[in-house]
């Protein structure tokens, strides 16, 4: 049987928000997490402005609630800034998408590649 | 997602059965229609006989066998393990080796573990990363207490088709009962049980346009091969298979082979055809490759693994098609098929992997559709993802 | 003789389909049908498991189980086998004693022989003249190494109810599993799996106005009931069948279980006086006698034995009426009845027994143009008999 | 499955000659053979006048094969003297109604029927 997926992650699957990623420079930083041949991937690009963040892209390599998992965390990340990125969960996007409780572990990749933004974040970003 | 807009590419798993076969059927289930139990001595029983043994003649014609060496079966499932438990539990006195390849399909996979657990000891041939087990290989792993090969003739999963007739040369050499699993060739190759030496064959209707739960097993009977039953009971089948013979199944998998058979060549060259457009309609998207031999193949049988994208999503993204990774039974679980990974892809690239089937009722229409949905989902998906650039492919 | 003069009263052997649950079997055989494989995850499988858990459901509803603890089979002989083999394989290093009954259909008797082959002790219990064993036997039969009681609802040869509910409160309590061949008694009396504490049930749709080759084995869930599988393959309900599951023959079982249990109590009715009537009738020409319990006993059984008209030259006489002696996977053969034996008849008056079976299509014209064959034919054999003159009856 | 009955049975069994018994008396000698429980039992009762056999009546008990066997023996006895009798065998009656093999010993129960039938002919009926 094919596993079910919640409306949410239909829609975001199909019409992912923000997918693709900005062109290095100033004000933008890139965080990552996983691989392909763990079978889930995710690379984020922010874009940084007044110490919060402006725009978001993603990039997935994964199952369709790790795409729309991408999707949908491109839109909740603008406006925190880097403590707020830092301090980020898993559970919410869990809570929004409904993830089966085998695919967990994905969402930990997910929180990951949020970090390693974080990371990325240097502090003398305006 | 209605059915009705899904392009059904799953031959593979399943046929419709042919409207000229559900005819036959339907007859059978009507009020008037030969409804009496086929062992029974009354006017009923042998009208639904004589349609029974029809069947079989019909069945035994397309396989080049005597109608005496068909027995009914609910499928190919218990083809397989009627010849494989049948065969070495009534020879284990003789010898307990037994011979058979990693990419069977489960049916004979699970009927060897099973054999392993009562003490028998089984060569698991691996093929080439074509998905050919060569004749050589055979030979080699035979000994001398080995009682039975099982190698199947068309892999459901890649459409690879086995060189059976030479494996059959060898064992018929060295006096070693083999058996074919020919769920996937009958109607799609011309099969000749006795040119080819097969001991025991497995078929199935509902791969070949006939009903789901019936089957049959083709047994040598000259000379006869010691063969015990998986149960007992009225005795039908020459004991072999007990149970009321269901009539509307036989005549609907007699007529199903009939027809396969007859029209076998053209079926061959239309299903061929569609194929080849959908190998190049699929090709062209790029990052795609062919899993199995480009040649020694089935017509309607097509395996294509995608590289940079995941295959949940893919599969997800692809739903409007009805197709399938790994076999149906065990199709949606997360695990890659056994056959790819036995043939050498990696996990991910197994699990990208898609078979489409086609059959007797695909049309143009169907492969071109088909072809645009790829496309759109394969560059759609490989857009989003982190590591296109560095790959090959587009 | 052709069928359509010939009078149908052999349903114990098999059922024409009931024309309601045919047209839902043509409906899945149809092009626009559910021909999709149960097990594959695109919208075309899905549709069809929906079909095959909707008519699980139905068998349930009918003997009073829970949806998950039905599991499709080929029938009731496929199902003897696996409850009996399967649960005293699974079983057997915990004891190899085995409880049955002479009487018991083929399917398991022969399950039972085999079990016997295997080691395993069987103790085969002897009903009364009346073709009843009473619950206390199998108490008795009951040992600390008793694994199995397999015991039959409705005798399919006389009709005779047995007990199971009291037996199986006795297993119950002892702690045996405990197997019911109820392929007889569906849609004929009320069961309830869970009331009768039976373990175990045997079912087929083809007695009960279904097709042929499909039925249904019913398994206890809770507390688990370890049983090995007959063969092994895709996973299919839970392991324990492996094989593509045949939606059109599935929808048209749980339909004509869920039509049967509805329509039971009417239909019992209408043939109970059908039966009457026979019997009234063949009671009339003198030396008859019934064979089994003249009250516990199906609707639409009559077994009756014919004094002083031998075997062969009554059912030639009789070849207008489709009737059985023996079962159907026996009939034909010269044997006398093993069932009837058991119950104490001599083998020539077992031979000249005839069973009358009747169902839902059997009519008031169909029974008394029987009764007036069944008395010229008797008639006139005992006018040639040499023995008529020093018998009872006429 | 049924066993195949030629047409000859068939017609025999359908339509038997000569079933019955003449009454004991002058002229008439009955033979005897078989029983119940072997499943097959004939008895031959024939009036006898000038040496020969002048009619036949027949009673049987047993499978159609036996039935029609006794019919058309009671047609072919007629005109029979003693001696040839006592010569019949039961090779004639398998010729003529194909007795399968499995059946063949019954045809012996017959032979003997008319030995028996043969035994009982007093050598001073006239
Ligand atoms: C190669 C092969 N063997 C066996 C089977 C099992 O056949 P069935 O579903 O008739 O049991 C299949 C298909 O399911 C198959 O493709
Ligand atoms: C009591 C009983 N058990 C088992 C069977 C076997 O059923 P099936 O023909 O479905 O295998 C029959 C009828 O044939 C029966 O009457």
């Amino acid at each position: 049987m094919e596993p079910e997926y919640s409306a949410t992650v239909v829609d975001h699957f199909e019409h992912p928000r923000n997918g693709g990623h900005f062109e290095a420079g100033e004000g933008v930083v890139r965080g990552t997490a996983g691989s392909v041949a763990q079978g889930t991937m995710f690379v984020l690009s922010a874009r940084i402005s007044d110490h919060r963040i402006e725009a978001v892209r993603f990039e997935a390599y994964g199952c369709p609630h790790c795409i729309a998992a991408g999707s949908w965390l491109s839109e909740r990340l603008v406006g925190l800034d880097r403590d707020q990125l830092r301090a980020w969960r898993w559970r919410d996007a869990d809570q929004a998408l409904g993830f089966p409780l085998e695919k967990r572990g994905r969402l930990l990749i997910l929180e990951d590649a949020v970090h390693s933004l974080g990371e990325a974040w240097p502090p003398f970003i305006p | 997602m209605t059915p009705a807009k899904t392009i059904y590419l799953d031959y593979a798993a399943t046929n419709p059965v042919d409207p000229r076969v559900a005819e036959l059927m339907i007859e059978c289930l009507r009020p008037e229609g030969a409804h009496g139990n086929p062992s029974s001595g009354h006017s009923f029983g042998t009208r639904a006989r004589a349609m029974v043994e029809k069947a079989r003649q019909q069945v035994a014609a397309a396989i080049g066998a005597r109608p005496e060496c068909i027995i009914w079966t609910s499928g190919a499932t218990e083809s397989d393990n009627l010849a494989i438990l049948g065969v070495a539990r009534f020879h284990a006195d003789r010898g307990r080796h037994v011979v058979t390849s990693r990419t069977e399909h489960k049916a004979v996979i699970d009927a060897f573990k099973q054999l392993e657990k009562e003490g028998f000891e089984v060569t698991w041939l691996k093929p080439g990363a074509d998905g050919i087990v060569r004749p050589e290989q055979v030979r080699e792993a035979l000994r001398p207490d080995t009682q039975l090969v099982s190698l199947m003739h068309v892999n459901n999963e890649t459409g690879v088709i086995q060189d059976v007739a030479a494996i059959g040369a060898i064992c018929r050499e060295r006096g070693v009962a083999f058996h074919v699993d020919a769920a996937q060739s009958a109607g799609k190759l011309p099969i000749n049980v006795e040119a080819m030496n097969i001991d025991l064959m497995s078929i199935t209707a509902h791969k070949t346009y006939g009903p789901k739960g019936i089957g049959a097993l083709y047994i040598r009977r000259r000379p006869p091969l010691g063969l015990r039953p998986l149960s007992y009971g009225g005795g039908q089948e020459t004991g072999l298979r007990s149970g009321t013979l269901p009539t509307h199944q036989i005549v609907g998998m007699g007529a199903a082979f009939e027809i396969g058979e007859r029209d076998r060549e053209a079926d061959v060259a239309r299903v061929t055809a569609l194929r080849e457009r959908l190998w190049q309609g699929l090709n062209a998207i790029g990052g795609v490759e062919l899993n199995g031999h480009p040649t020694e193949r089935v017509a309607g049988v097509l395996n294509v693994c995608f590289h940079n994208v995941e295959g949940e999503s893919l599969r997800f993204g692809l739903r409007e098609l009805a197709v399938s990774s790994g076999s149906a039974c065990s199709s949606g679980s997360d695990e890659a098929s056994y056959v790819l990974r036995a043939l050498g892809r990696t996990d991910q690239l197994a699990q990208s992997s898609i078979r489409f089937s086609l059959g007797r009722f695909t049309t143009e229409d169907d492969i071109g559709r088909a072809i645009a949905i790829v496309r759109r989902e394969v560059e759609r998906l490989r857009a989003l993802s982190p590591v296109v650039a560095q790959s090959h492919g587009t």
